[in-house]
């Protein structure tokens, strides 16, 4: 198979007819055999943008899309060579599952034995090939996800796109569908867009993650970066668990209701702290967080709930100010909503706003 | 409703008018209907067990019909006597009430400057074609009366429709309009230009309706038919039907009957100015009538003859 | 819920009294007065071997065929029109197509002699463009006219709503395959809503094949299967006949409901 | 997706040819009844005469029909809200034969149906004469529209778990009928009944064979008409007729329109 | 309100008119005031036997339904005092939000005034009272939720009864409202019987779970029953997951394709062992695994794929006869697919079969 296009668009809006603004002009590269992840909550035009490429949509004027430096702009979908999983779907249920995956082949002018040898390699690639005679409505979801990702794939496309294509599938099967698609893009080396707003869906898939608001770009960067140096609140709220204690920072400490905080030297530092001293919020995620006896740490909080979740229990704390943060415990301790319990603070992971 | 007509319509032969006559004077309430003759026979069939109409008025063949069905019973009202031999049942079951001439009912604006025909053998010339109409001889009572009416002029007889059937045979080369149901209105607004119809109905519309209407008695002779009625048997209410027939017999439902241009059953005088608008006797001396008993006996085989020859 | 069970047997309980007593008791009837005229039994084959009844039966499954075929093409190109443009207007349109939908056959056999009889609308213009007069309104071809007038509307409601029910993804998989218009419309369109297609066109044929208003109007030489009963009925009182041809007419027409329901799934009927 | 201009001719100029053929014929027959002589065309004069000649022949068939048209729904209502519910409630063979049979008369052509009545009751004189012989014709024929209106609402909003929901806080069967099913069958009730209403109103096929003169309605007024009258008379009839159908048949389209919509 | 009452069923087996075996007959006791939470996977018979003890299905003969020791086998769902939760609300669209909640009150036919101030204390306790003059349509899928919980807590029942109440829910408001609920049923301490088919709802919420599998119970017990000692591979695999390698046991080692675990002593002595010598399996959780240099541990896997979760990485190894597993590292390490790396199991969490 090709290795897939490099995607360059550049100052692409979209107004719809009705007005609404479902992008600001925005520019985006794509690198050639990558794997991008549109990541953002519901309506923040995700899936606009994902049109746009596959040439559903036509951007606002001054807008241009590149494959591979071609302007492709005004070019309709059925010639720019891209494969496409909806998030239903959209088999074709007039047709067998073999039918469905050769159906790129036959409008190309395949010969009917030809495109059925080709439909089969991709299916058995998929290892769906004990279906190929099945009716769509006889697949399960799971089923259903692989044949129209083979059905993408068959006709070798230079880019495929992916809207949501395991939302419609139980939490147990799209972790497990997630790790497959993982696998098969990253062998294929083709270039992906993948749209989703599930932000452990994003971390999982993406090489890089691009993470929108409001038809906007709020960062785009690889997973660690989205996750451990998120451009803004935004992005730290969105992607993963952020807790955070206001308090003020003095003397390379930071105080706060439930205690105090001894600082790294690196946010103390004038150059680091957005305030070297004063009002502050301290942000951490739960796992920088580590439960002990209330003697042992120099903050200390309430027990509000506790929820066992087998390997381990999410435990929501408060502070006197009635401040609540999550943080994370393993499993075999037993904590009683009401007690007393100190928490320790990971400084390598701690940062200050 | 007093009593219940079956055939009654008001835009026929007046019976508007006259239902209302009657209950005006007599105080009886017929209600108004619009069946023919032929869904008024059936329906006293159909409902034979428990009848709903107490009177009805057909063509005579149908009341020949209702007769050997059954489903009359025998009442002679005032003026019977005075009615001609061979228009009335002799025990009274059925009595002819008024009588039409058949000929062709023409809308001369409709024509479009093609002349008014004077005889039945006009219709088959080409310049007529699209023009003519006549109703389903197979369905409608006034059908049968056209066919035996040119049967007769083109020297057929009751034993005989050869000669009628070959005309509507040739006829179709002009693609009449054929109905089923009573076409006066399709006349009217020309939609039907020349139909083969009552004398009754081309004088009221020559009268009473806006446009230039003419009636036709052509030139080969037709025929006159008489209209009866009849007390159906085990009629709910039978002494306000009774009444009803004796009003339609009497002079003042006779005299109605000739201002809407039927021909009263009873030798009654008509009024100069009703009498004027008839179309002049000699060309009534071309209408005769027929043995309405042979006729009755002959529908069914002319049918089956019609059907399978007029296609 | 064995109490909800009572309440139901009870609520049923009318609709069986009246369906049994007006419904199936008289259709009991029917068949018995079918076999008890003159010919027995036979009268059931007399619109097999009757020839004139056999060529009605003929006659009315052409026409019927043609009127389901051509309000289906008509109706298609409409509904794909009218569910995939948004414009000023159409919502004007699509009330005033789908607005004839329970005009009675006899006002709709009117509407053909306004449209298509000798003073017709046709006729005027055709006269007016000096092509002679254009009138087929008593004809097969003015019946026709009427069953497509009464049948459009209601093929339109279920074809619109089956467009509009159809995932705009499918049409949109098969472009990004690589599929031209014609042929997204050939492998996607059509096959989608073809179910839609079948309940409709069985509308269409059963409502073609049993309706008698129009013909009625119309009321010339046609010869239709309904048109044939109502005269055996009332004009030669022939009782037998016309029960034995209403009963082969309601038999034809259920099964090509029934067999257009069993391929299409179901809510074939519910356009009626 | 943008359609071709080609097509998009095409389909537009079908569309607008379809319209042409619905309305042009109704809109004649509109200026018709209002014609002074259509023969000769609107320049003989616009009158109202017609329409009051209609509204004197033929009122009592107007009102005639207007009361079967309400008793029809009437009786659909009392028969068919309950059995809808009876029959959706347990979908199972016996249901599904049930609702075969009951929507049967809309198969079989009227006229075999009207025939069939006449056989089996034109003997009951009293019957046979009232107008309640054409409303149980009516009644045979719109009944099934009600239950499957009413029946494909509860399908869609899934009634059975209401009321599962309303006994588990101690509702009866009767209760829950009237406190759940009923309010939340009502877009289907409605519809159902605009549907029964209208086609009632226009109903023709079983009402010609059924009729006496006594009730002679609406429908059967305008064949007489169309046959026996003149074209003007005839149109204004008809226009009556639209007058009364066409509010029914948009309240039908907007309200089929919320009932799909809420199905959805 | 009450304090629940308790629940004994007994013998009850469920068959469906079309002949399906929904239930095998099972005995079951819930304690007064408990949360016991069916737990299973789809088609299992959680929702059927809901239905049993709700009364809207009725067992097979033989089996019994007590209340309080009352048999109610035979009673309906309206006698007996039963507060439903359905998976879809099935609020009443026709009725306001405190018109659906007091509904219960009027059918028994409480005066208009009283039942209102009534629904609306539960509305208040359930934080949603300004909601009350809103139709249902115009809630969102959370507030539906909550107003179908107080419609079912407003009659006081004896028992409430919730089938997969936050399904149709997405994952982040279905984790805030499963903490809700939670704290709700405890402080209720009102009998709730709750259907789940997700295993983290299931351990957050219950005191005891029923695992169920083919109309049959698996396993009862608390979570930690359930998760720590599940009563066999059905049971363990569908709570959380669990990794196996196969090998031998001999001289108080597992010796396995990747290298060797040192055995605690519990585990090889002749009790405990289901062979304490010869062929066996060696069963551990993601959590009971740390991932080391090779040269520091005794066993050691390939990396096959590593899926980048935010706080934690989930990796998947492999041994050399291509068993897979899956274990759990800290988000910092990066891990490349294909390398090897040594694998260390907390003794104490470890178990043989
Ligand atoms: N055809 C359209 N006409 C008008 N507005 C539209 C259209 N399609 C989308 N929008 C609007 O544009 C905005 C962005 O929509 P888009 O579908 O791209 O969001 P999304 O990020 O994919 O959301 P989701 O996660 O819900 O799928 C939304 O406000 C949406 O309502
Ligand atoms: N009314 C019914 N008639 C026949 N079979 C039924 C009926 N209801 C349920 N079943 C069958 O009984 C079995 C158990 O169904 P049940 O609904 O109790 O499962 P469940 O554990 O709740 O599953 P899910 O997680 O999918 O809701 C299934 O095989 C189901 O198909
Ligand atoms: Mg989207
Ligand atoms: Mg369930």
């Amino acid at each position: 198979m090709n290795r897939g296009a490099a995607i360059t668009i550049s100052g692409c809006g979209k107004t719809f007819a009705d007005g609404t603004r479902a992008l600001s002009p925005l520019d985006l590269d794509v690198r050639a055999g990558e794997t991008l992840v549109l990541l953002g909550p519901s309506g923040c035009g995700k899936t606009t943008l994902l049109r746009l490429i596959a040439g559903l949509e036509a951007p606002d004027a001054g807008g241009h899309i590149r494959f591979d430096g071609a302007d492709v702009t005004t070019l309709p979908i059925e010639k720019r060579n891209v494969g496409m999983v909806f998030q239903s779907y959209a088999l074709f249920p007039n047709m067998s599952v073999i039918d469905n995956v050769a159906y790129g082949l036959r409008v190309r002018g395949m010969a009917q034995a030809a495109r059925r040898a080709q439909a089969a390699g991709v299916l058995e690639m998929m290892r769906i090939d004990a279906l190929a005679q099945r009716r769509i409505d006889q697949l399960s979801g799971g089923q259903r996800q692989r044949v129209a990702l083979a059905r993408a794939l068959a006709v070798e496309p230079r880019v495929i796109l992916l809207d949501e294509p395991l939302t419609a599938l139980d939490a147990a099967l799209r972790e497990h569908l997630r790790g497959e698609i993982d696998a098969l893009l990253k062998r294929l080396a083709i270039t992906a867009i993948y749209v989703t707003h599930d932000q452990a869906e994003a971390l999982a898939l993406g090489d890089r993650i691009v993470v929108m608001r409001n038809g906007a770009i709020a960062q785009v960067g690889t997973p660690r970066d989205v996750y451990f140096r998120p451009a803004d609140d935004f992005v730290a709220d969105f992607v993963g668990v952020t807790n955070r204690l206001t308090g003020s920072v003095a003397d390379g400490r930071f105080e706060t209701a439930s205690g105090f905080v001894p600082l790294p030297p690196d946010l103390t530092s004038p150059a680091a702290a957005p305030a070297g001293q004063g009002a502050a919020r301290l942000l951490f995620r739960p796992e920088a967080a580590r439960l002990a006896s209330p003697a042992d740490a120099t903050l200390v909080f309430e027990v509000v709930q506790v929820e066992f979740q087998g390997a381990r229990q999410k435990v929501t704390l408060k502070d006197p100010a009635g401040t609540r943060i999550l943080v994370e415990a393993p499993a075999d301790g037993t904590l009683a909503p009401g007690t007393a319990v100190g928490l320790i603070l990971d400084p390598a992971r701690i940062s200050l706003a | 409703a007093d009593a219940i007509c079956y055939n009654c319509p008001p835009e026929w032969a007046d019976w508007g008018s006259m239902l209302k006559a009657i209950k005006a004077d007599t105080g009886i309430d017929v209600p108004q209907d619009n069946k023919n003759s032929g869904q008024s026979l059936t329906q006293i069939l159909a409902e034979k067990a428990s009848p709903v109409a107490d009177v009805a008025y057909l063509g005579v063949t149908f009341g020949i019909k209702a007769k050997d069905a059954g489903v009359t019973q025998p009442y002679e009202p005032k003026g019977f006597a005075e009615i001609p031999a061979g228009l009335k049942d002799k025990d009274g079951n059925w009595f002819t009430i008024h009588s039409g001439t058949l000929g062709l009912f023409v809308n001369k604006d409709a024509l479009g400057g093609t002349p008014v025909p004077a005889c039945w053998a006009d219709l088959l010339k080409p310049e007529y074609k699209g023009l003519v109409g006549y109703l389903d001889p197979t369905s409608a009572f006034v059908g049968y009366v056209g066919a035996v009416a040119v049967n007769g002029a083109m020297g057929g007889s009751l034993d005989d429709f050869k000669p009628g059937i070959e005309y509507f045979k040739k006829l179709q080369a002009n693609q009449p309009i054929v109905p089923k149901q009573t076409s006066y209105a399709r006349v009217v607004s020309g939609e039907i230009p020349i139909l083969f119809d009552y004398d009754f109905n081309a004088y009221r519309a020559r009268y009473s309706d806006m446009g230039h209407f003419e009636f036709v008695i052509p030139c080969e002779g037709s025929v006159v038919v008489p209209y009866v009625m009849t007390l159906v048997k085990g009629a709910p209410h039978p002494e306000a039907a009774k009444k009803v027939l004796d009003y339609v017999l009497s002079d003042k439902g006779q005299t109605m009957w000739a201002k809407a241009y039927l021909r009263p059953a009873r030798d009654i005088k008509l009024p100069p100015e009703v009498a004027s608008r008839f179309l002049p006797a000699a060309d009534y001396a071309r209408a005769k009538p027929v043995d309405y008993a042979k006729m009755e006996a002959a529908q069914k085989a002319f049918s089956e003859a019609y059907l399978n020859a007029v296609k | 819920m064995h109490s909800a069970d009572r309440l139901a047997r009870m609520f049923l309980l009318p609709l069986f009294l009246f369906v049994a007593a007006f419904f199936l008791l008289p259709m009991v009837r029917l068949v018995g007065v079918a076999g008890s005229g003159p010919n027995g039994m036979a009268e059931y084959l007399a619109i097999l071997t009757n020839p004139r009844h056999f060529a009605t039966l003929v006659a009315t499954l052409l026409l019927s065929a043609a009127v389901t075929a051509a309000t289906l093409a008509i109706g298609t190109v409409v509904a794909l029109f009218l569910a995939r443009n948004r414009f000023f207007g159409r919502p004007l349109l699509v009330s005033l197509l789908t607005l004839p939908l329970a005009f009675p056959g006899v006002v709709v056999g009117f509407m053909v002699i306004l449209l298509a009889g000798r003073q017709g609308l046709l006729a005027g213009l055709s006269m007016g463009l000096g092509l002679g007069r254009w009138v087929f309104a008593y004809s097969m071809a003015g019946l026709f006219a009427g069953y497509v007038y009464f049948s459009l509307p209601r093929v339109l409601v279920t074809l619109m709503a089956a467009v509009e029910k159809l995932d705009p993804a499918l049409e949109e998989a098969a472009r990004s395959l690589g599929a031209g218009r014609t042929q997204v419309l050939r492998d996607v369109t059509l096959p989608g809503i073809a179910p839609a297609l079948m309940a409709s066109g069985a509308i269409a044929f059963a409502t073609a094949m049993g309706a008698f208003g129009t013909a009625f109007t119309l009321a010339t030489r046609i010869d239709v299967l309904a048109m044939t009963i109502y005269t055996e009925f009332t004009l030669n009182a022939n009782f037998a006949t016309a029960a034995a041809l209403s009963i082969a007419l309601g038999l034809i027409t259920w099964v090509v409901l029934a067999l257009a329901r069993n391929l299409a799934g179901s809510g074939v009927a519910a356009a009626g | 997706m943008k359609p071709h201009r080609l097509t998009f001719a095409f389909q537009l100029g079908v569309t607008l040819l379809a319209c042409a053929f619905l309305m042009v014929p109704a809109g004649a027959s509109i200026l018709a009844g209002f014609t002074v002589n259509y023969f000769r065309g609107v320049s003989s004069g616009l009158t109202l005469k017609w329409i009051g000649e209609v509204l004197a022949l033929y009122s009592d068939t107007i009102l005639l029909s207007i009361a079967i048209a309400l008793g029809t729904l009437g009786v659909t209502l009392l028969i068919g809200v309950p059995a809808a519910w009876a029959l959706a409630r347990r979908p199972s063979r016996l249901t599904r034969l049930v609702e075969e049979v009951v929507t049967l008369p809309v198969a079989i052509p009227g006229l075999a149906l009207a025939l069939a009545l006449i056989l089996a009751y034109g003997g009951i004189r009293e019957f046979r004469m009232s107008p309640l012989f054409i409303l149980t014709g009516h009644v045979l024929y719109t009944l099934p529209f009600m239950l499957r209106a009413v029946m494909a609402v509860l399908a869609a909003v899934d009634v059975r778990t209401l009321e599962e929901g309303a006994a588990s806080l101690g509702a009866s069967p009767l209760q829950r009928f009237f406190h759940v099913v009923v309010p939340n069958a009502r877009g289907g009730i409605l519809a159902g009944a605009l549907m029964v209403v209208t086609l009632s109103i226009g109903e023709f096929n079983l009402t010609w064979m059924l009729h006496t003169p006594l009730t002679k309605t609406l429908p059967v007024g305008l064949a007489d008409s169309y046959a026996s009258m003149r074209l003007e008379i005839a149109s204004a009839y008809t226009l009556v007729f639209f007058v009364m159908i066409v509010p029914l048949l948009v309240a039908l389209q907007l309200f089929g329109r919320t009932v799909e919509g809420t199905a959805k």
